[in-house]
């Protein structure tokens, strides 16, 4: 068997589901990684878009930011936003998009603004960036979230970017261009939604995590299929090939 | 033929800040860590503006500063921190004093307000926003003004219109530029054609002054043509401890002891008085980081950082 | 005296309205010429712009198209129509603007589209091109025609491009950004534009020509003030320059 | 690491527009004496293609080309003429016959249309047209179908919308491309970069076919990514008798004497015979026009024509 830490294993798991010849906004952290181990295992032919405006890239390490030069140096255009988020998101041209967020709901709509009340914020987060404009007009989105029970929440804080929104019918109600997340993935379980309900659904558990524990960690009502499989582990080719990826560890860690 | 007298539109730092009146809003060039305006955000913080309205996409260091120093009180703005380092510690705390006051778009968003700002026309189309609580909340400009969802009159189907700026000044932060104001990017544009043809005075940053003939033998390398430039600003290193590309890498160093020094006030405190009041210009702050580091910083080909 | 043909003499005429340090749409033909020569005498830091792109250009042979790549050679920017129509010209940079046309009214109208009914036109025009936006948003316009009495007219077949509308007011109703037409060129007078009425008025006549000709020679009511001066005759530095601005004659013709 | 296999999308003249199906709605790119798509004209013309709709701002030959051999029946421009040489008769005649619909918009109101397009918005603002005939009288698209002048939910002034294109293909000629698609264009881009990338479909036709690599180490210059290609067409000469920067020049004598073929039915008819209908292809065209003539025409340095 395999050894990996929890990061490994997220970005491998989340590597699968970018197909070959894809168009991927990548951003950074770990998003990123999936997105770079994809190209180079079973989508060598998908293109890596950075929303600050490189297009095809290819780093040879990984970037902080999404307008680092590292994204520059081998990609096929370098651009700007009303490109990359106006002619090729908001056309319809992308396939994927990453995401994470501080909260997400059962309708896989995310906060990613405020904790707390609008009017008196605790926090005050990132905000949007793309992120709206993406789970607006990307055909699919995966999501990347820390396990805590208090993220999955019934009502956002503050709703940054549309999932499901209110349910079926209502991304065809504000016209919106893409198709809304396909897969939300924790360091618990990965989760997927029901099409006839657009309700969040328990699509399988990580290795020593069972359904009860995710049960027991969110705080919504959750669809359970009567079998849920286990996430499939990374490989060790995986495993290497993400540290060539990044050798200094700023996103997998020093420890490795 | 009569040789045209060619305008030098440089001024130093100092006398391009001293422009640039409290409360006024200001279209903030640069995108994530790229080419942004550092230097003159220090600026502003040593000569004590006030009250300004920052219009940007994603800045990050730069909105810190202000923020932290208590230079602008709105901001009209996508995103806010400093992307792999974590949160923006100063804004968060900021407005949860109420002193800062955040007006919430998306990236697109704020690229077609400027868009529309350049083009002189009041609005500008949008797919993004609707359904959430970004076209329901407003902090200040009162949700109508924010933008408004309409039904198309061609299509009868949902579309959110977002109002256009047309900010006091536009700040640009370039590699390259004549004396004239025609200017080079290279890279990377995100959202500065836009945001440099939508101000009504434009102040461009540049690390190197090239010569009128080099412009001129190159026009495709042209990205914000002289007759949109006010002042010009020569300024090496400008946007450190961010980069430029062809120029100079991001300091991490610098910045993981930026974003630790935001994570309270006290510390906060002493950044501030140690590398942006405690120095008279960009020329000492530069010293302050040090030669030697700037070399490492400078960029290697062909990879340009 | 100089001698003059009557090209070189419109060329003169119209150069004389540009002046140093303004941004000037030239097009092609005696406009292109006539801001060209303006450049080379008394405006040597005008900016020459051409709609498709080119801006500050300094060709060093005429032009025959507004997207020429003789446009290109020492220009300090090549982009395109949303630069130069959209950023500059709407955006209310364009100082100057040049256009001619089939016919115009008393409001400095222009039709370059039809003539006769539009719904059987005996003869299609060129159409708007970027005349309408460039009358809509330029500062000031020119306007250079060949003196026909069937092209000063009571009723425009068409209108194309925006002089002062209905009169008094109608520019700003409609929100146009730029300033209306300054000047009226022909190869018998100039005409200005009556600030009070916005009506087309006799500014003055060319050597050779008398008001009496003028007014035989509109189908409209002409506003003729009590002076009406003597058009100043090009100088032979004026024709000199042209001529090396235009060698082959392509357009001043071969007789030079 | 695993090597994407590139996608050769090269395919010949004829079998690009053999994917054009009749009735189908083409941007047509280039502008005036630049980068026009004549060959692609030809070919149509060639293959008997009928009732196109074309949406450009101002093509000149190609436009009188497309009027006068009937293949296509509706026009959505802002200008037609050969500039400098005058008036399109082919055009003209067809219009006055009635087998020809020209719907007449702005070159601005045409940019924007197809800026529209690319954005995926129904519409976009414009302040021309208001107030003139252009506002009031359409050809076949019904008013309400061509602009709609309102007043703005923000600001009350009137400002007029057009509404956005999204035409089956888009074509486009360029200096160069890769195989994949990344085409370069040097000089200006009129309306080009917008038109890409609004067509269901783009052809490209190229002068030149590069490696990927010079595209990869020049990524600025890369004006078209692949992602946007369908269809590669290499095609030297592609705009005669019209201009390709860098390239070569137009063919004054050629142009001059096309214009004059098109001044009567009957000479057109007789060059339309001579150099499109009676020749297999481009190849034969370039033949006819002589190599000595083509290489006359030639780009020479430092001018690019």
């Amino acid at each position: 068997m395999t050894k990996y830490t929890k990061t490994e294993f997220l970005i491998a798991c989340a590597s699968r589901h970018v197909k070959d010849g894809e168009n991927v906004f990548g951003g950074t952290g770990m998003p990123l990684l999936a997105a770079l181990l994809a190209k180079e295992t079973h989508a060598p032919g998908s293109n890596l878009i950075s929303e600050a405006g490189f297009i095809d890239a290819q780093p040879r390490e990984v970037p902080l930011s999404v307008a680092d030069t590292r994204y520059y140096y081998g990609c096929s255009a370098a651009i700007g936003l009303i490109e990359t988020l106006g002619f090729l998101l908001q056309g319809g041209r992308i396939d994927v998009g990453f995401l994470g967020a501080a909260q997400i709901d059962e309708y896989g709509n995310l906060n990613t603004s405020y904790i707390g009340p609008y009017d008196h914020p605790k926090v005050k987060l990132p905000g949007s960036g793309g992120g709206n404009d993406i789970a607006s007009s990307a055909k699919r989105l995966i999501i990347m979230m820390a396990h805590d029970k208090r993220k999955f929440v019934k009502q956002l804080d503050y709703m940054t970017s549309p999932g499901y929104l209110e349910g079926p019918g209502s991304r065809e109600k504000w016209n919106l261009v893409g198709g809304g997340p396909q897969v939300v993935i924790t360091d618990m379980c990965q989760f997927d939604f029901d099409p006839d309900t657009c309700k969040i659904r328990l699509l399988s558990v990580h290795p020593g995590y069972s359904v009860a524990d995710v049960l027991d960690n969110v705080m919504f009502d959750l669809i359970v299929p009567d079998n849920v499989p286990t996430t499939e582990e990374p490989s060790q080719e995986q495993i290497d090939i993400m540290h060539k990826l990044d050798p200094k560890g700023i996103y997998l860690g020093k420890g490795g | 033929m009569v040789e045209p007298e060619i305008e030098d539109k440089r001024i130093t730092l100092e006398e391009a800040v001293k422009k640039i009146p409290d409360g006024s809003g200001l279209f903030w060039g640069g995108f994530g860590y790229q080419r942004a305006p550092i230097a003159l955000s220090h600026e502003l913080v040593r000569q004590r503006k006030r009250n300004l309205t920052i219009y940007t996409c994603g800045s990050e260091v730069d909105l810190e500063i202000m923020a932290g120093a208590g230079v602008a009180s709105r901001y009209e703005i996508a995103f806010s921190a400093i992307e792999a380092l974590g949160l923006s510690n100063n804004i968060r705390r900021r407005v949860s004093e109420g002193k800062l006051l955040v007006e919430d778009y998306t990236n697109l968003a704020m690229a077609l307000r400027f868009l529309g700002g350049s083009l002189n026309v009041p609005f500008m189309p949008l797919r993004s926003m609707m359904g959430t609580d970004m076209a329901k909340l407003s902090r200040y400009r009162g949700i109508d003004n924010k933008l408004r969802v309409i039904d198309c009159p061609f299509t009868g189907s949902k579309i959110c219109l977002v109002p256009s700026v047309n900010p006091d000044f536009s700040i640009v932060h370039v590699q390259r530029v004549d004396m004239s104001g025609n200017a080079q990017i290279d890279g990377i544009i995100g959202e500065d054609i836009e945001g440099s043809r939508c101000g009504k005075k434009l102040i461009v940053l540049a690390e190197e002054i090239i010569d009128e003939k080099d412009v001129r033998s190159h026009p495709d390398q042209t990205k914000i043509p002289a007759m949109y430039v006010d002042y010009i600003v020569e300024l090496p290193y400008a946007a450190h401890p961010m980069m430029c590309q062809n120029y100079y890498d991001y300091d991490l160093e610098h910045l993981m002891l930026f974003h630790k020094a935001t994570k309270t006030e006290e510390t906060w405190q002493e950044y501030l008085d140690e590398y942006i009041i405690g120095v008279q210009n960009h020329e000492e702050y530069l010293k302050l980081i040090g030669d030697e580091r700037l070399k490492e910083l400078r960029a290697k080909e062909p990879w340009g950082y």
